[in-house]
């Protein structure tokens, strides 16, 4: 096994452990103000994907325009969730948030269908698609855009949640929402909040990605699902445990791939998941119990 | 006891009218269908659907079927087993169809296969597993070309260009299976030699580690078997990653999508196709021309784009029907089954029909050419 | 009290499979009886998946991989080694409970969200391997020749056999699940549910008992999926993977956490409601979204819960004598 | 001559991190006695209880029960041979009528496997009419009686805790460990309390070990007191001897202000 192949792995899996990431961002976001695993996160990373692409192909906008007004609207459809769907079932257990969510996506991905059709699409890539080389292997240089965007996002997050006096009310929410409340934070507009903004980091990573993934109406399934488990072997709740278990778990698929077996490369990597889960089950960076359902 | 006698007067109009329903003179005659039109296969099952909307349209404007409407009735499996066969069963019990159209994917219609003979109702599948005809189950046939016509394609190219050492990357659905199984039982017998046989799953979005892999290998050619977007990721990864070694496509690409998504990647890529992708190229005084030529107008000027391949299966399925019901003079499904086995000769979208007992399929590897990618468009090799 | 309760459960028993009987006589045509056997194969899986999530509080998005662990077993068995049907049935169940008494001793350390991601990955794991182990399973395609389902020598050929017999079926695993309810370890598990310290201090093994709940409901699941098999006489992966375990936990919370009699309505309404909405095409899905959203808002106890909500005012309306209780 | 402890706990050390909760703490309770365990807020009460009934992991010490060592068990199994506690902050299970909460309680004595149960056989329905009778019995014991089939979630405070007893006692434990029982009762309730808990010993023969803040009932029903301070015993005695006690005293005013 010459080292190239073996670099070449490594970019490929962590270019994939990008966009797995980037869900699973999403996925904190939402759990660390009203503790409900959001199960439509992928459908905020594939609206933002269709959405750019719609805005570019149907309505001609150039690429910068269109990414912005995806971003956009996309964050707007987060609040919408929230309005019409999560703050109605208010007192409901967080299992049947859950099922709300369930809900959420499957609408989301009918609607979505039903205006813009089955197809795939694709977004042009945003600096060429000249490939970069080093050492033997090669990359894209929208690799790059997604691994800078990710790192950004996570360190903006982590500044939010620790430095802003907001990010702190989210957290505060999440801990204990009656003593939120009794502190003066405004609980309902934390959690519409936290809708939006991992509505927001959805749809940044889904326009990041749509040029390299391409996009359709049923893209978010698999997202939300390799999000999720992101964000529990990185830890529930941790952005940096999110960013980093989704990064794992792309490497691990790359390597699975090239050096045991392209069929089994999904399975390979759960296993490896599961008895990490099993030696540590609170994941690799979660310092706090995740017993929510 | 104005309510009773109203109810009373209702009671025996509504006898009236069903017993005088079936003394009505122009019945409908009544087709099933049952398509993927949503779901994984949708890419397959919408074009077919729309297909068998604009000929319901073109032969009931041209007087139906023996002088009958023709009323479709139209089920959509969502791509899913059980609705499927839960369909099937809607269509036969509760619809009393005289002939089935579909499933559009292999799994569903191997899943209901077996409900036809005792329903003793013909189906037409618009899948290609070979399993479909092969033993033939009297009641059932098919439309597409088998897998093993369209490798035999690409192994006579292979072998015109002398290339012998061939790595295979197929996607993990029952699509990928068939070709995966076909490719491997062809290519070692045809004298060449498999040197990696790597797979992908459909929702994959980065197939470097496989193609990596192969490279590593260093084949004379690639054969890639999926359906869209795969191949385009496959096809924009290899460009990435520099190499140059030929890369072969299925026919399950055979759709401008293809090009569209794969953009300048997809230049110089071969595959078999059947002729409708590049109809104005097909040669005069092939029997195809006209047909293909009125259905792909007629498609484009109802939904606004060509239709893919993949619609022409439900376009020689309803056509055939349609033949063998005004051969037999007779809508009822023995006589339907009966002239259907009969048919030969019958000039298709997707190829000349000559069916038998012994070959419910009827195509031979003629229905397939190869293709090229020339500056984005289809360019047939002879 | 108690005794009373268990009248109302064998009355309630008795009216459900006095529905069972008479549904055939009442449906317009057959064809909805294979809506109905779908519907019933469903009702027995939530059935075993509520007694695990709502009354013992743990969470599996495996279940859809135990239900095909034994439609497999039993396919293989009986289609390409010859087994006797009833043989291979038994063994379907058998190993399913097996793999499911192997995967609670780590798993059922977790919980939680935990929980759930390592029943999800335990299911995405046998999903690849229905899709992978060609030579067995016959892959992504599927598995063809399953023989119909034929017991103590007779053959269930038509549908409306089949029907009753997964409808007697099912009233026999309902009548079981509300009985273990009622029993030691149904108090156990709900116990476990609230509280597992007080479980504890009066003496109820949580691992034990956790572990045999989870072992009958993955049997639940298995009994089900081997009644598939020679159902459909075919298998594939599709039906077992993912989105039928999560299909399975919205069956549970919408027909009602806690409750069998909401695991049957759940189950029921859930497979034939797409068949209803099948007249609206392409809208189809987007309902069907709205509907899940709807109904978590405006029936949150489920549809067992809102029933008996609805059923209680309708008493109170009639003023019906509710025994009165101190403060 | 002291007769053979009920419970005998020796060199029991539990420790948090780093934080040493207990320390080399020893305890005997005899066969039949009410002793109660007091001391500051902090000083290791309920640690001591989690240790005795296994919920908390001792780093050394035994345990034994009617002379047998039982430090190897896990929780369950130790209530299952006989020691049976109660919560401070309740721990009724709300998804349950009142009388299904004490028939859980009822678990370590009724037997019969879970086929038996699914089965619905002649022994599952015997042993379950035993356990209902047993059940309501001991509800009408604490005064519950008339609320069988309420649901449990629907009790007030004080009848929770009445229910939590039930529960307990239902078991026909041999030793009953009660973690403040008395804690959110009025005067009145606290002193029904008192009675209830010396019918507990006198009626069933019960021996209860008590952690409790309310020094008025510890001292009224106390056979025995043992004060726990900074994780050490502190003193052992009768009541008037532990009132006596200067060393108690100090404990109790230099830490804390009860």
């Amino acid at each position: 096994m010459d080292t190239a192949s073996l670099l070449q792995y490594l970019v490929s899996g962590l270019t994939v452990g990008s966009t797995y990431g980037l869900t699973a961002l999403g996925f904190t976001i939402i759990f660390n103000t009203t503790g409900i695993i959001n199960f439509a996160q992928g459908e905020f990373v594939m609206l933002g994907g269709m959405l750019a692409v719609i805005l570019g192909q149907a309505l001609g906008l150039p690429l910068v325009p269109a990414v912005l007004g995806a971003v956009a609207l996309t964050t707007l459809a987060g609040g919408l969730v929230e309005r019409l769907a999560i703050r109605p079932a208010r007192g409901a257990s967080p299992i049947q948030l859950v099922i709300v969510t369930i809900g959420v996506s499957i609408l989301i991905r009918g609607l979505v269908m039903l205006l813009w059709g089955k197809d795939t699409f694709a977004l042009p890539h945003f600096s060429g698609m000249r490939p970069i080389l080093f050492a033997g292997a090669a990359m894209l240089p929208q690799s790059l855009w997604v691994l800078a965007v990710t790192l950004t996002l996570l360190a903006a997050l982590r500044a939010f949640f620790t430095a802003t006096i907001h990010g702190k009310a989210m957290l505060a929410c999440s801990h204990d929402p009656g003593a939120a409340a009794l502190v003066g934070v405004n609980v309902r507009r934390m959690v519409l909040a936290s809708f939006m903004l991992s509505a927001l980091v959805g749809a940044v990573g889904g326009v990041i990605l749509a040029p390299l993934t391409m996009t359709a109406y049923d893209v978010g399934i698999l997202l939300g699902l390799k999000g999720f488990a992101a964000c529990i072997l990185g830890g529930l709740g941790n952005p940096f445990g999110a960013a980093a278990g989704g990064l794992i778990l792309g490497v691990l698929e790359a390597f699975g791939a090239g050096l045991v077996s392209s069929a089994y490369k999904d399975a390979i990597t759960f296993i490896i998941l599961l008895a990490l889960l099993f030696a540590r089950p609170t994941g690799l960076f979660g310092a706090r119990s995740a017993d929510r359902v | 006891m104005k309510t009773v006698r109203l109810f009373a007067v209702l009671a025996a109009v509504c006898l009236m009218t069903l017993s005088l329903a079936p003394a009505r003179a122009a019945e409908p005659v009544k087709i099933g269908a049952v398509l993927s039109v949503t779901g994984p296969a949708s890419f397959l099952g919408e074009p077919e659907k729309n297909t068998l909307l604009l000929l319901q349209d073109r032969i009931n404007a041209a007087g139906g079927i023996l002088g009958r409407p023709l009323e479709l009735v139209i089920y959509d499996d969502e791509t899913d087993v059980n609705k499927c066969v839960l369909a099937v069963d809607k269509l036969l019990k509760k619809d009393r169809v005289v002939a089935v159209i579909g499933p559009t994917v292999s799994g569903n219609t191997l899943a209901v296969m077996n409900k036809f003979p005792a329903a003793k109702v013909p189906m037409i599948s618009c899948a290609a597993a070979e399993k479909i005809t092969r033993p033939v189950n009297p009641w059932v046939f098919k439309t597409p070309q088998s897998d093993r016509q369209a490798v035999a394609r690409i192994l006579d190219h292979l072998r015109q260009a002398g290339l012998s050492r061939v790595a295979i990357l197929t996607v993990s659905d029952g699509f990928g299976q068939a070709g995966r199984a076909v490719l491997a039982e062809m290519l070692p017998a045809g004298g060449f030699t498999l040197v990696a046989d790597e797979i992908y799953g459909p929702k994959d979005t980065d197939m470097t580690p496989q193609l990596t892999k192969i490279k590593g290998l260093a084949p004379d050619a690639i054969v890639c078997w999926g359906t869209n977007p795969g191949p385009a990721v496959i096809a924009r990864n290899r460009v990435q990653l520099g190499i140059r070694t030929p890369l072969y496509m299925s026919h399950g690409v055979a759709s401008n999508k293809f090009i569209e998504l794969a953009g300048e990647a997809a230049e110089g890529l071969l595959l078999p196709a059947g002729r409708m992708v590049a109809v104005e190229q097909i040669e005069d005084g092939n029997p195809q021309k006209d047909v293909l030529a009125a259905y792909v107008a007629d498609y484009a000027a109802r939904f606004g784009a060509p239709p893919s391949t993949f619609g022409g299966y439900a376009h020689d399925a309803l056509a055939l029907v349609r033949a063998a019901i005004e051969t037999s003079g007779s809508a009822e499904p023995r006589a339907i089954r009966d002239a259907l086995e009969a048919t030969t000769g019958f000039v298709g979208a997707t190829g000349v029909f000559n069916f038998s007992p012994e070959d419910h399929n009827g195509l031979d590897p003629s229905s397939f050419v190869m293709v090229g990618i020339e500056n984005g468009a289809w360019k047939v090799l002879r | 009290m108690t005794a009373g309760r268990g009248a109302g459960n064998l009355a309630a028993l008795a009216g459900f499979a006095a529905l069972v009987a008479a549904a055939p006589w009442l449906l317009p045509n057959d064809y909805y009886l294979s809506t109905l056997i779908l519907a019933f194969l469903n009702a027995m899986i939530v059935i075993g998946l509520n007694l695990l999530l709502g009354y013992a509080g743990q969470i599996s998005l495996g279940h859809g991989a135990f239900y095909g662990l034994a439609a497999y077993t039993t396919a293989v068995l009986t289609a390409a080694h010859g087994w006797p049907v009833g043989a291979g049935c038994a063994a379907g169940v058998a190993l399913t409970a097996a793999v499911a008494y192997l995967i609670s001793i780590p798993t059922l350390k977790l919980a939680g969200n935990s929980l759930a991601m390592a029943t999800l990955g335990f299911g995405l794991i046998v999903h690849i391997v229905f899709n992978e182990a060609i030579a067995i399973t016959g892959g992504p395609s599927g598995f063809v020749g399953i023989p119909r389902l034929a017991l103590f020598g007779r053959v269930f050929e038509s549908d409306l056999e089949y029907y009753f017999l997964v409808g007697g079926v099912l009233v026999l695993l309902a009548w079981a699940a509300l009985n273990l309810i009622d029993s030691r370890v149904g108090r156990a598990m709900r116990a476990i549910h609230t509280s597992e310290r007080a479980a504890e201090a009066v003496g109820i093994d949580i691992t034990g008992a956790k572990r045999f709940i989870f072992v009958l409901s993955a049997a639940y699941a298995g009994l089900a999926g081997v009644l598939y098999a020679h159902y459909l006489c075919f298998v594939a992966p599709s039906s077992f993977g993912f989105h039928f375990s999560v299909t399975l936990i919205v069956m549970v919370v919408l027909g009602g956490m806690a409750s069998v009699w909401g695991a049957v309505a759940g189950a029921v309404f859930l497979t034939v409601l797409p068949e209803f909405l099948r007249a609206f095409e392409d809208v189809e899905t987007l309902l069907y979204g709205a509907i899940l959203v709807l109904c978590v808002v405006f029936v949150p106890q489920g549809i067992a819960g809102g029933a008996s909500r609805l059923g209680r005012a309708l008493l109170a309306r009639l003023g019906a004598a509710r025994r009165p209780h101190a403060p | 001559m002291r007769p053979e402890p009920l419970l005998r706990c020796r060199e029991i050390t539990v420790r948090f991190g780093g934080v040493t909760a207990l320390a080399d703490v020893a305890l005997d309770v005899r066969p039949g006695s009410i002793t109660s365990i007091i001391g500051p807020n902090g000083a290791g009460k309920t640690t001591l209880l989690g240790a005795i009934t296994g919920m908390v992991r001792t780093a050394s010490g035994s345990v034994a029960l009617a002379g047998r060592d039982i430090s190897a068990r896990p929780a369950h199994a130790r209530a299952r041979a006989g020691i049976v506690r109660t919560f401070q902050n309740l721990e009724v299970f709300t998804n349950m009528t009142v009388v299904e909460n004490v028939m859980t309680g009822c678990h370590r004595h009724v037997r019969y496997p879970a086929l038996a149960a699914l089965l619905r056989t002649p022994r599952y329905r015997r042993e379950e009419r035993r356990c209902l009778d047993h059940a309501l019995d001991r509800l009408a014991f604490v005064g519950l009686g008339e609320l069988a089939d309420t649901p449990a979630a629907e009790l007030a405070f004080g009848q929770q805790r009445a229910l939590e007893l039930a529960r307990a006692v239902a078991a026909n434990p041999s030793l009953l460990l009660l973690d403040e029982p008395a804690a959110g009762l009025n005067m009145a309730e606290t002193r029904a309390l008192g009675a209830l808990i010396r019918r507990i010993r006198d009626d069933l023969g019960v021996t209860v070990v008590l952690v409790e803040h309310d020094m008025d009932l510890v001292m009224t029903i106390s056979d025995e007191i043992m004060v726990l301070n900074h994780g050490c015993n502190l003193a052992l005695g009768t009541p008037r001897q532990i009132q006596k006690n200067p060393e108690v005293v100090r404990a109790y005013l230099g830490d804390d202000d009860l």
